[in-house]
């Protein structure tokens, strides 16, 4: 039903490191909000840390984007001035925290992803993209492993926590399938970039999944569920417009300021 | 006693005190109640500037902001340790925080309205408690002299990132010179409150000071914010709201004005701006996640069981 | 049965069946589910207007799209009480809804993601809806042709309204018009879908033809709505995101591409982008709300008490 | 401790019109959050036509002030253009909607006070004003009636009610203090009217509030209470950010756009 439009190199570029910086971002924005918030110190300083991760990589993702567009942007002026189309980060890491046992749920999925993607993008053959990975997955590794250990210990905690974060996972679920998806940008992106296509992910990702699930003594919902799709074309849930609206206020109320 | 008496001459000399060392029951119970107020502070310290990172207007200040609030939660780490050497646990200091028997700083009782006040919150919030606490760094019990000198580095880092927030509002639109100039106005005075009432009303001086747990009075180190601050104002272009505020040139001092007191009294009894709302945000976080740190036991109950169970794996 | 016959002649004949008259059971469920998943619609209706409502871009705007949402509020209770002259209570609907039991439009399960989609939602499913609903002021069943012929007068000046945000939306900047081009392009479909499958895929409509309670085809209604609007889109210089659409000479209909119905089902299962949070939202709203219809039925009760205990007072 | 600063006739009306228009606006944009949500069909309704009378009211207020301001400027203008610090709404209004109770309670006190405030402003020798109140008092006559109603059934319904609204007004008590403030533009402007200031409507506020609360079983808060300040000289609580952030945003987002 949309109007295909033919994209030239550079849009497709842009477009998947868009998609990269944009939910990095998002996930870090969420994450700030939990600032003091966490149910113990050491999480709030956990969480803070990998918030600062995702910050660090979503602004090397949309510099490099605001250079590859060529319009005098900058990371900020795509953090800050894009309205919710425009955005293209996965519709999971726009959902709400929740729980504590909803933030964790929703982190481990993007995380484990996360990882598997930055291990292929670190062979790509697009320099800038090889390195933006290489820095992101030293960070990304300890992410993936302290979500995946917290997983298991709440899974096979008490009844109470079994129960929470079965739920998240029930939850969240039909929001992971998009980060698979292989379309036109990431087909023709990842074959410039001579790396597998999101796609090729898939079945690790379901296995590290069902690998921690198992050990968790929780029960992994469907591969086959019905997935909610549309974040990676700008079309989102009624959740980003809310984010949106408070992190890019200053920008938007004083336009001509520097900061 | 002789005890006390030995006790007494080791800080004469300088030496510091061990968390194995006998020392007086006052002296540890003033200790846990100092240091786990700073603790407190540290923690409900986190929720003013919290509640700007996720409207931070650059990614790169949202950084620095959410880096600077990690390391106070960090701060809070050290301080809740160094507490718990004098026997007490952490549980036990959150539990008085949460019932409101135990207090953090009043300053954070303020509300954050705009970015320039997190600029001014490093600035005068954090110079303050700089000034506040690098004498700390000598005082006699050793673990809260040792965490203070961890903490005083990073400190000075936020109270410059602070200054740094000032310098960029100063320097750009008049509205974001307005911005900083109110937000000046609005945490000028609390900043100065910070430091307690004058040393005639205070209590409990002379004893702290003879334990060396109390270094300056806190007049004295209030004359250091004001004549330290006042030139970095001068600098911006902003005005201290003190129409009182002179220089004089024979003690080099800056004279102020008269301090709110009331004020001052009516925050510490709970009606500040904020005082219900941080001390119900941080109990609901922590009542919040009693099933995740529950369950984090549990966890780690299996395991030891299972080990147990099964000697032959091992 | 004699009873049948008669019912069915008042219906040939056009007189309108009232409460108390007597009824064949099936009319009366079918009455029940069609009036109810109505209500219901309107209900759940709110939530995606109401999801811009306080984002409103003008003052003007926000009151004319509360008015509206308070509109479809008034709608669900004009057919609820329609609805209960056929004996059944509104906390038993209300049961059914929140339970997943009864449906509502899936229209609703899609989002609202920007100021465009409450034009595009007056415009199209409003338009829609009254395309559906007109025919209905003359069904069989008196106290819904009247509650309808109230509805569609509303639904009508809704569906102005929406166009007129498009307008102005078209008329603006090359963001807004871009804007508006998207909502087109996400409710289109969706639009389309409202009449519900294809006549051939209908179950029930036979009788409900026979009955009076369904007057035209699914097909037929779809095609009066891509007729009228149509014109209306090229009149705002929008692109109908349907690659197949033409305009038939001949008939003097517009054809139009093969609607995706794996998607209508797929929504109606419950995997649209919104149902599970529009039905939370409306059970939380009942849940959290029963305190409070509790509280006004224990006041009543005591009311009467008193009365009954006091009768002199009288 | 603030700069005072003289302020011509024109400024002085300006401040006093737009904390009339900025309470309206914010409590009815508060009311919109809840668009769906009531407890009952019948309050839905009830709360869009209290949010619909407020709206209408505070467009009325606002596009005279801008009239007054001259700068060119309407009601949008002043409701989306301008930052935290130049509202002058009470502190009472940006409190959040909490559960239905607080809801309630918030309405309450600010329909009490608007009555009187709306009846003495109704005798205004300024016949824009008198005409904008005495518009206004017929909507806020019913505002005061229903809310009051109200707090008498649920005060006098369960326990679980007159819990509920008990800590409601306790909660909520702090912030009513400020309704009464009469300041320097207070003053001058009610002197300029010819109506009492709004210190005058500190008795027959209590007056009211207190027989609602007999009817209704429920404890009073002293009027000694501490009282919280600074709406009226833009000094708010950390909600008002988040209030207009939310509201603002097309209007940010889109700065040259006709709607």
């Amino acid at each position: 039903m949309r109007n295909r439009v033919e994209m030239d190199m550079d849009e497709r570029k842009f477009a998947f490191l868009t998609r990269m910086g944009d939910s990095a971002l998002i996930l870090s924005q969420q994450l700030c909000k939990l600032c003091g918030k966490g149910p113990a110190l050491e999480e709030d300083m956990a969480l803070a840390n990998v918030a600062l991760d995702l910050i660090g990589q979503a602004r090397l993702w949309l510099q490099h984007a605001a250079e590859v567009q060529g319009a005098g942007g900058d990371e900020d002026r795509l953090a800050f001035l894009r309205d919710v189309h425009q955005f293209r980060n996965f519709l999971l890491v726009e959902q709400p925290n929740g729980s504590y046992a909803d933030t964790l749920m929703r982190q481990f999925f993007f995380d484990t992803w996360h990882y598997f993607r930055l291990q292929a993008l670190s062979q790509s053959t697009d320099a800038r993209i090889a390195e933006i990975a290489q820095k992101s997955i030293k960070e990304v590794t300890y992410h993936v492993r302290r979500t995946g250990d917290l997983i298991v210990r709440l899974g096979d905690g008490t009844e109470e926590s079994h129960a929470r974060v079965q739920a998240a996972a029930n939850e969240l679920w039909m929001y992971t399938g998009e980060m698979f998806e292989a379309d036109q940008v990431e087909l023709a992106e990842a074959a410039a970039c001579g790396v597998a296509p999101a796609s090729g992910l898939r079945q690790p990702w379901l296995d590290h999944v069902g690998q921690v699930f198992a050990e968790a003594t929780l029960t992994m919902p469907s591969p086959d569920a019905w997935m909610q799709k549309g974040g990676l074309q700008g079309r989102h849930t009624e959740q980003l417009g809310y984010i949106l609206a408070e992190m890019q206020f200053l920008q938007r109320a004083y336009p001509a300021a520097q900061w | 006693s002789p005890e006390e008496r030995a006790f007494q001459q080791r800080i004469d000399e300088g030496v510091k005190i061990e968390a194995k060392d006998w020392m007086p029951d006052a002296y540890r119970k003033t200790l846990i109640r100092q240091i786990s107020q700073h603790a407190h502070s540290e923690i409900v310290g986190q929720l003013p500037e919290g509640n700007w990172v996720t409207r931070a207007p650059t990614l790169k200040r949202k950084a620095i902001l959410l880096a600077k609030i990690q390391d106070e939660a960090g701060h809070g780490l050290y301080l809740y340790s160094a507490a718990e050497t004098l026997g007490v646990s952490r549980d036990e200091l959150l539990a008085a925080l949460h019932s409101g028997k135990a207090k953090y700083s009043s300053i954070f009782n303020y509300p954050t309205l705009s970015w320039a006040d997190m600029g001014a919150i490093g600035w005068l919030v954090d110079g303050s408690a700089i000034i506040n606490q690098i004498p700390l760094c000598r005082c006699s019990y050793g673990p809260y002299a040792r965490a203070m000198i961890r903490v005083c580095k990073e400190e000075s880092f936020h109270a410059r990132q602070g200054y740094d927030i000032m310098m960029s509002l100063c320097k750009g639109t008049p509205e974001q010179k307005q911005m900083a100039q109110d937000a000046l106005n609005r945490w000028w005075w609390p900043s100065l409150m910070m430091f307690g009432p004058s040393d005639a009303e205070s209590v409990n001086s002379a004893q702290s000071a003879q334990w060396r747990i109390k270094l300056f009075s806190n007049d004295e180190l209030r004359q250091k914010m004001v004549d330290q601050t006042v030139p970095q104002a001068d600098y911006l272009g902003l005005s201290i709201p003190d129409p009182d505020l002179k220089f004089n040139e024979e003690t080099g001092h800056y004279e102020f004005g008269e301090i709110d007191w009331s004020e001052f009294y009516e925050v510490l009894k709970g009606n500040g701006p904020c005082n219900r709302e941080r001390l119900r945000t941080r109990v609901q976080a922590y009542d919040n996640g009693a099933w995740f740190r529950d369950a984090l036991v549990a966890h780690a109950d299996k395991q030891k069981q299972r080990s147990a169970d099964a000697p032959r794996a091992a």
